[in-house]
């Protein structure tokens, strides 16, 4: 079973494999081929996914460290003691990962095949999809902060790339595609230089980026023991893990027995901190990476323009994975956040405020997908607060759910635009529209009573926003309670303040959740459709509907993988909190959620009071002649949605803050300082200037005035002289010989003088 | 026996006298066979010189630079006379005065 | 007479093959591949270097000393040697030259005879100023490599040319009289003017400076090579000289000739002046830094794309001093390579926007827009090229950069806020690239002229490609590249350090 | 008698070169030049340089004049020119100015004896070995690794032979021995200067006595000595500690207490003179006896006191009497050759050289000259104009 982790170098071959070939072939290939090539390599990932998960459960979750194949270590630097490989890390964590991406990711591809048809750059844009499987399997397989890393920008290339897969699209949702693309880009940046200086000291600090060396196991820490998950693992006997590894330690562990030692300092090169201020700084820093990546408060403001791309890499990329990452992360360096109060704190914090200001921004969308791209945001919310109140399990646990219902929604979303456009192509033949308008199919006001036209979207949308709402049995209300419930023990048993702020913030969050997702639904299906085009609408083709369906069961079932402890009968029947036991082998700080009946009933009542109140708000009268949003005219509210549909003028402030500032300034310095100041004045006025004047003098009044003169003498004289001497060559050799006597004679005559002198007696 | 009786001077004289003999020859002769013959009376001389010279510093430098003279005014006759049949082949005359060629 | 080193044969190879081409080439087709075959086989023999390249020794290899002027009071030598600060400089110049020579096959209409003379000399002369370990020898063929490379912006330039080779020529020049002056001091001082010697006598105290001379010296040095990095304020001259020149010009001035000042840094002042190194390297840090970061940001208030390169050439230089002012070995090295790094992104992105200048004589940006839908594959390359000069893990760029930033955050020397604000550049590489990327490749392909531009043909394709490859390898195998220096850099960072225990000891 | 003979033969020399000039008949006067060559030939026996003497009369009288000769006959150029008509009736007096003025000069600096007025350069130093080694057969002699004596036996010296100054190891082996393979009977480092000569004189008694090696440094430039000469002893005589030598006649003591391996140079006055050998102090009976010794002005005489193994394996004490005088040798091919091989070996490969290009050179002139065009000498009188590849023209603005 051991050997079957030697696969997982594959994970990442094979999207690289499929992105080569719809690169160099993808002409030739056609969309048949290239649709297989693409979904298949993604298929096939999952299948090695999968295979590396009956490999962890059947080693009792073994972690393993894999080399790359031909690809030896990275950076290097004996001198310095830098060893970077390229090595891939199995272990329950990355496995989860694995399966998500490349679970949901093969889904998408499907999907994709079709929602791309006619596509003119449709093999670029299974290119791009493979290369991002590709990074992200890097970004969570790495078995260093750097390889992460790797990933980590990577697939924000991707998102890039596939943001601005409509360079050429004049307009898009709000912004031209390439700058949304660009936008997304640099905002990542920001975080990314937060985790760039994080991954530094973390060098500084251990000496090394590796998670765990190979052969090393994380030092279990959990209070009650594992119990043995039934679900996931033919029960075998689990051979006890070495607490202490010898030899040196991968981060995480060197950190823990730091941590028990205590006290230790470290030094960098002019300053000295103790260990604990480290670890703050350090995951302070990957916190501006997460909030980048995870779009939380404050880089959030990427992911709503990051919609401009095709909805296939919405539901993929800005919903499902990559945005995930952050979370990823922040539970992989679990360790660093377990001991870091005030990070934790500051964590829970942005997670909850995230969560609700997103989800009360979401209230005030017209767009489909920008609706989406809010919940999105609102959604990782509450994971990063589940990581700020230390509910890596729950973290992890929603991340999944939410991959899969989050994925559903986008794509049903994607199959209504789908459904729209067509309909608007119906209705104006194909050439630019007669009637209106300002038409655009991803604008819910030209929707409505789509239910009809688009059955399977329907009812798969229906349960996607059921699970999102928290509804029980949704995948959404087994994990959205885990977080809700961690979050307060953590106020009422840890005394943390940020565990009680983050409670009230994630109920509130709920509440607006399940709010604006039945608006959405609502808008989108029920009533009389507003627009021709809704009206001829018509269902996807089955390549799109059968994603839809699968992964509506997904997100009705996925939730039981981790039944919390205590819920009557279920957790009999499945076990208790399987996902938590299998996620305790990686992640040392994940312990299982128990079940509150209290909080659950209460949360499952305040989720379908607020679909109550949308109903209410969003009556079939109202729908039927819908052009401004019920709560804009009503006066008690039209500010809050004012405020909620700009956004809260959030990107205004930045644009007005800090974009234009720096632009004018970048003008500013290159024209003015550096061109007219520094390369004009100084250098031409002030340098070149004075020293041609005075080359001038020396030219015209020294040189051609004296020197030249005289030279001119000069060479007159040779000349004359020249022409004089010239007569002395005759050409008979007797001459010469006579001169070359006349010189020798000369030569000792002078040597002599002084003999001759005294020989003459003078 | 040594060099007892005579000494160096009278020698170097010997060879001045020689030389100059020479120095004559090759300004006034104006037959190019001779004036070759006299540069080589003028090298002669000078070999005396140099090995009365060596002869008084009992040091073999000397007679090296003799046999080099000699081995260099061998190459330089060889050319030279080449030169001269070349030059009278082409004029029908070995008088070096009708020989300024690299006038006119 | 020992037998010719490997290192003499390389470095003659271009004037070899300068003397066939003016033996036997007549046409100008034949000078046009004499010199691409020159440049060629040039690399072809350096890749022996790697080859007999020993990783293990730390000093210099295939050494060759012949001494030259020996006077009573001092000697010069011809002296050359490759050792690992060296050695990727050497194979970079190899590398770069053929590319460069291949892209100026269409650019180049007139006097091509002259135009592929002055490239091969300078290829000599740059080979001569890498692998030089006399100072005079290094003056030398520093100086000459100003001559073609004048000739070449001055002749085949742009409108502005003559301003520019001039500016060109004299600040580099006037930097370089400093050095003139310190490398004689220095020659009759240690009556040799060999580099290994010289350090030989430092360590045995056979040679020392007092404190103020040696800063002096560091200066007079480092103003020379500061001029030629160019480290900000000293910057003036790049726009110009690089706006002006021809592609290939371009290419090389940011390929290679920059490294010179950088090269020099590292090969001169730090083992010369390990004390004076010391003490200045905080200043020369905040230069760097700002560098760094003036650099970024002004490349994006411009407009016209070849400035905007020009300037980005600014920031990344900052990064390379930077590291090697990190004095640490993990610093050194990371400026090295990224100096390698550098010649190669830049010197891509120089040959890209030849490209587009060949086809629309102008390099305004604004004249272009969604030219990806235009030239397909021209994009993609260039894509890749911006990402590896941004920095992008897994490519070049970024290998370099972190590794300086490691060093960086690790010196002893250079507080943490150095490291803080160079990483800030890394946010700011990403704004200007991007922005450059999207106004020109990205966008609707809406002006006419646009709309018919050809793709790629055989020359550019070509010249690019190798550069596609290297920005891979270097990014996904820089242990590679570091095996080579490992051994010097660790070396020279002892040197350094040692030298200042033992001032701090007295 | 020496003198007169120098007299005879320069008036010959000064008498044919004169001939050569005048004689209108370019044969005659060639003639006259190889009488010039043999006299200075002669001249140079008198300097001690034979092998110059040899080489003068092979090369110039042999080779070259015949060559002349012969190229007079083949142009049949014995009177095609007038013998002294100049051109420039101004001509002649100049010359025969010219001619005194260099003569006055010469005879200046020569009477004056100021020929060289610097120190003249010491010249390489001389070296011989001598064997005196008791018990040891004939000997091989190697100085650093050349071999400087072979087979010397007992008594013997090697001839002086010019070698460079510096540091060597001397080592002496049995005849015929490889230096190398066999170990060394003598092994010694000694420092040679230069302006001496070196009798390196290897005494001792094998077995008894270490065998070892007496440096006795001396002047070969003895023309000081107007009527006396130069005496050098040394003793090697292990176990007489002092010795004495006596002028058996006057009875004066010329040297006194020379120890076992020491070495003493005087003057001594010419004349016929009996030496004896005593032990220092004691008159009776002398050790070793040299009778009736003719000692010539200008020399220079090498005395070693030694004892010599007889038959009988008995114990002589003789006194090896050597003469000690360069002139064997200076200037013998042997010398020359050496010099030639060591200090000189570039000049001679440059000359050799040399004399290649000029053999070329003639075949190709006269070849040239020979053929029917194109003509050398057209060639040289308007020779044609260079083409040179220069770079492609620089372009105008």
């Amino acid at each position: 079973m051991e050997n079957f982790f030697n696969l997982v170098p594959l994970v990442v071959l094979i999207p690289l494999a499929g992105m080569l070939i719809n690169l160099f072939a993808g002409k030739h290939l056609g969309e048949r081929g290239v649709g297989i090539v693409g979904a298949g390599a993604s298929a096939l990932t999952f299948f090695v996914a999968v295979l590396l998960w009956i490999a962890q459960v059947n080693t009792g979750y073994k972690a393993a460290v894999v080399d790359m194949p031909l690809l030896a270590d990275w950076i290097t630097i004996p001198s310095a003691n830098v060893t970077i490989p390229w090595a891939f890390r199995v272990d329950t964590l990355s496995v989860t990962m694995m399966l998500v991406v490349t679970g949901v990711g093969t889904l998408i591809h499907i999907y994709a095949i079709g929602y791309m048809h006619g596509d003119e750059r449709f093999p670029r844009f299974f290119v791009y999809m493979n290369m991002f499987l590709l990074f992200m399997l890097i970004l969570v397989t790495g078995n260093n902060f750097l390889m992460m890393f790797v990933g980590w920008e990577g697939v924000g290339l991707c998102s890039y790339l596939l943001i601005g897969f409509w360079f050429d699209k004049p307009k898009g949702v709000g912004w031209r595609n390439s700058d949304a693309a660009r936008k997304a880009f640099i905002v990542n940046r920001v975080g990314d230089f937060g985790l760039v200086l994080g991954v530094l000291i973390t060098f500084w600090t251990f000496g090394t980026l590796d998670f765990y060396h190979p052969g090393e196991e994380p030092i279990a820490h959990h209070a009650e023991a594992a119990e043995e998950p039934r679900l996931f693992v033919p029960p075998i006997p689990q051979e006890e893990k070495a607490h202490q590894p010898e030899g040196p330690l991968g981060v995480f562990n060197q950190a823990e027995v730091w941590l028990e030692e205590g006290g230790h300092k470290v030094d960098f090169g002019m300053v000295s901190l103790s260990f604990e201020t480290t670890l703050t700084l350090i995951t302070l820093l990957f916190l501006l990476g997460a909030t980048g990546k995870s779009a939380q408060i404050p880089l959030f403001v990427w992911l709503p323009d990051a919609m401009a791309g095709p909805t296939p890499v919405s539901a993929l990329i800005h919903a499902a994975t990559m945005v995930t990452a952050g979370v990823y992360m922040m539970v992989r360096a679990n360790v660093f956040y377990h001991a870091a109060e005030l990070t934790s704190f500051v964590v829970a914090v942005i997670g909850a405020t995230t969560a609700l200001v997103a989800g009360f921004i979401a209230v005030g969308q017209w767009d489909i997908k920008r609706v989406l791209a809010y919940s999105t945001v609102s959604q990782l919310g509450f994971m990063v607060a589940a990581v700020g109140v230390g509910a890596y399990a729950a973290a992890m646990f929603h991340l999944v759910t939410h991959a899969c219902f989050k994925a559903l929604l986008f794509l049903g979303s994607g199959s209504v635009i789908h459904g729209m456009e067509h309909g608007h192509h119906h209705v104006t033949h194909g050439h630019p529209s007669h009637l209106d308008d300002d038409f655009d199919p991803q604008d819910m006001r030209f929707m409505g009573g789509l239910k009809e036209r688009m059955p399977v979207t329907y009812w798969t949308y229906l349960f996607g926003t059921l699970a999102l709402a928290g509804i029980i049995p949704f995948a959404g209300f087994w994990s959205k309670d885990e977080i809700l419930l961690d979050s307060l023990k953590a106020g009422v048993n840890k005394g943390l303040l940020g565990g009680y702020i983050a409670f009230v913030l994630l109920l509130t969050a709920a509440a607006f959740t399940a709010f604006y997702m039945w608006r959405q639904v609502s808008l989108i299906f029920l009533g009389k459709p507003r627009h021709a085009a809704a009206a001829h609408a018509e269902e996807s083709a089955r390549v799109m509907t059968v994603p839809l369906i699968i992964l509506a069961a997904l997100s009705l079932l996925i939730g039981f993988i981790n039944v919390p402890g205590g819920f009557p009968i279920l957790d009999w029947i499945l076990g208790k909190h399987q996902f938590t036991s299998f996620l305790e082998h990686s992640v040392t700080y994940a312990h299982a959620g128990t079940f509150n009946f209290l909080l659950a009933t209460f949360a499952v009542l305040l989720a379908l009071g607020a679909i109550y109140l949308a109903r209410s708000v969003y009556s079939e009268p109202v729908l039927a002649t819908l052009r401004r949003d019920p709560l804009e005219v009503d006066p008690r509210t039209q500010r809050g949605f004012a405020l909620a549909n700009a956004k809260l003028y959030w990107d205004e402030f930045y644009f007005t803050y800090i974009v234009y500032p720096y632009r004018n300034a970048a003008y500013w310095l290159a024209q003015e300082v550096d061109w007219r100041f520094w390369h004009d004045y100084v250098h031409n006025r002030l340098i070149r200037d004075p020293f041609n004047a005075a080359t001038a003098v020396l030219t015209w009044r020294v040189d051609k005035g004296l020197i030249d003169r005289a030279f001119d003498g000069l060479g007159w004289l040779t000349r004359r002289v020249g022409q004089r001497l010239r007569t002395i060559q005759t050409g008979y050799v007797h001459m010469y010989a006579l001169s070359v006597l006349f010189g020798a004679l000369l030569v000792m005559f002078l040597i002599l003088v002084p003999l001759i002198r005294d020989w003459l007696g003078l | 026996m040594g060099s007892s009786g005579v000494s160096i001077e009278l020698y170097v004289l010997l060879s001045a006298v020689l030389f100059i003999m020479g120095t004559i020859g090759v300004l006034l002769r104006r037959n190019a066979i001779l004036v070759f013959m006299s540069v080589e009376l003028m090298l002669n001389a000078a070999n005396l010189a140099l090995v009365a010279f060596a002869r008084q510093w009992a040091g073999g430098d000397g007679h090296l630079m003799v046999f080099f003279v000699m081995t260099v005014a061998a190459a330089e006759v060889a050319v030279g006379l080449a030169l001269i049949v070349a030059i009278f082949r082409t004029k029908k005359s070995i008088d070096i005065d009708n020989l300024h060629l690299f006038k006119e | 007479m020992e037998d010719i080193s490997l290192v003499t044969v390389v470095f003659m190879l271009p004037l070899v093959g300068l003397v066939l081409m003016l033996l036997f080439a007549r046409t100008e087709q034949g000078y046009r591949w004499g010199a691409l075959v020159t440049s060629l086989v040039t690399f072809g023999v350096s890749l022996l270097l790697l080859r007999n390249f020993d990783t293990g020794v730390s000093g210099l290899q295939m050494v060759q000393k012949v001494d030259w002027i020996t006077a009573d009071s001092f000697t010069i030598r011809y002296y050359v040697g490759v050792d690992g600060i060296s050695i990727w400089l050497v194979m970079l110049t190899t590398f770069i030259m053929p590319l460069a020579i291949l892209a100026s096959f269409n650019p180049i209409k007139d006097r091509v005879r002259l135009y592929y003379l002055f490239m091969v000399l300078m290829e000599w002369a740059m080979l001569g100023v890498f692998v030089a370990q006399d100072l005079f020898l290094f003056y030398i063929f520093w100086e000459v490599t100003l001559v073609p490379m004048y000739f070449l912006i001055g002749i085949w330039g742009a409108e502005d040319r003559i301003y520019a080779a001039v500016k060109f020529f004299l600040y580099t020049m006037a930097g370089s009289l400093l050095m003139l002056l310190a490398i004689l001091w220095l020659g009759n001082k240690a009556g040799t003017f060999s580099l290994p010697d010289i350090l030989a006598k430092l360590e045995t105290g056979e040679l020392s400076f007092s404190t103020n001379t040696a800063r002096w010296l560091f200066l007079a040095f480092g103003i020379a090579f500061a001029i030629k990095v160019p480290m900000w304020p000293l910057h003036s001259w790049l726009p110009d000289a690089h706006v002006q020149a021809p592609t290939a010009g371009s290419v090389i001035l940011a390929g290679v000739l920059l490294k010179m000042g950088t090269y020099g840094f590292v090969r001169f002042n730090l083992p010369l002046f390990p004390e004076a190194s010391k003490t200045f390297a905080p200043y020369v840090a905040v230069l760097a830094v700002i560098g760094i970061i003036y650099g970024a940001w002004v490349s994006y208030g411009q407009k016209d794309v070849k400035k905007l390169v020009a300037y980005s050439s600014i920031s990344h230089l900052g990064f390379v001093m930077l590291g090697l002012f990190a004095l640490n070995p993990a610093g050194i090295q990371g400026g090295i390579l990224q100096m390698v790094n550098h010649g190669i992104s830049t010197g891509g992105l120089f040959l890209l926007v030849g490209v587009l200048y060949e086809r629309r004589h102008t390099k305004l940006m604004s004249a272009f827009g969604g030219i990806w839908r235009a030239m397909p594959l021209y994009s993609g390359i260039a894509l890749v090229i911006v990402l590896s000069s941004m920095g992008l893990p897994g490519l070049n760029g970024f290998v370099g950069e972190f590794t300086i930033l490691l060093g960086s955050a690790g010196s002893s020397v250079l507080s943490w806020w150095f490291t803080f604000f160079a990483a800030i550049g890394i946010i700011l590489a990403a704004v200007y690239m991007l922005y450059m990327f999207n106004t020109v490749f990205m966008g609707a392909l809406d002006k006419e002229e646009n709309k018919r531009l050809p793709d790629l043909n055989w020359q550019e394709l070509w010249s690019l490609v190798p550069i596609l490859v290297m920005v891979f390898v270097i990014g996904l195998q820089a242990g590679y590249f570091f095996k080579f220096m490992d051994g010097s850099v660790q070396e020279l960072v002892d040197q350094v350090n040692t030298y200042v225990m033992t001032a701090a000891g007295q | 008698m020496e003198l007169t003979l120098f007299l005879i033969v320069g008036a010959i020399a000064i008498v044919s070169a004169a001939m050569m000039l005048i004689s209108e008949n370019a044969v005659y006067s060639a003639l006259f030049l190889i009488l010039n060559f043999a006299c200075i030939a002669f001249l140079f026996l008198m300097l001690h340089a034979p092998f110059l003497a040899m080489v003068q009369i092979t090369v110039y009288a042999g080779a070259i004049m015949v060559l002349f000769l012969f190229v007079i006959m083949l142009l049949g150029a014995e009177r095609v020119v007038p013998g002294f008509q100049p051109r420039f009736r101004w001509f002649t007096p100049i010359v025969v100015v010219l001619a005194l003025v260099f003569l006055v000069i010469a005879s200046i600096a020569v009477i004056n004896g100021e020929v060289d007025t610097t120190e003249p350069r010491k010249s390489q130093p001389y070296v011989r070995v001598v064997h005196v080694l008791d018990g040891a057969g004939t000997l091989d002699f190697y100085l650093g690794d050349q071999r400087v004596a072979q087979g010397l036996a007992f008594g013997q010296a090697s001839e002086y032979l010019q070698w460079r100054d510096g540091e060597y190891q001397l080592t002496a082996v049995e005849a015929g021995q490889d230096p190398q393979g066999a170990t060394p009977l003598l092994d010694q480092m000694i420092a040679l200067e230069k302006g001496k000569s070196y009798s390196l004189t290897a005494v001792g008694r094998l077995g008894e006595a270490a065998p070892q090696l007496v440096t006795a440094a001396h002047t070969l430039d003895y023309s000081d000595q107007k009527d006396g000469l130069r005496a050098v002893v040394v003793n090697a005589l292990p176990d007489r500690l002092r010795v004495d030598l006596r002028d058996m006649d006057t009875n004066e003591t010329l040297v006194g207490a020379l120890r076992y391996g020491e070495t003493r140079e005087f003057q001594l006055s010419k004349g016929v003179r009996s030496l004896a050998l005593y032990p220092t102090g004691s008159q009776r009976t002398p050790i070793a006896e040299l009778p009736e010794q003719e000692l010539e002005a200008n020399t220079l005489v090498l005395w070693v006191f030694a004892e010599q193994r007889q038959p009988d394996n008995s114990f002589r004490d003789v006194i090896v009497n050597l003469r000690a005088d360069a002139t064997t040798t200076f200037g013998s091919p042997t010398h020359i050759g050496r010099l030639l091989l060591s200090n000189y070996v570039l000049p001679f490969q440059l000359v050799g050289l040399l004399l290649l290009v000029a053999m070329i050179g003639a075949i190709v002139l006269t070849h040239e000259a020979l053929g029917p065009r194109p003509r050398l000498v057209r060639r040289l009188a308007n020779p044609p104009a260079v083409v040179s590849q220069t770079a492609p023209t620089e372009p105008s603005k």
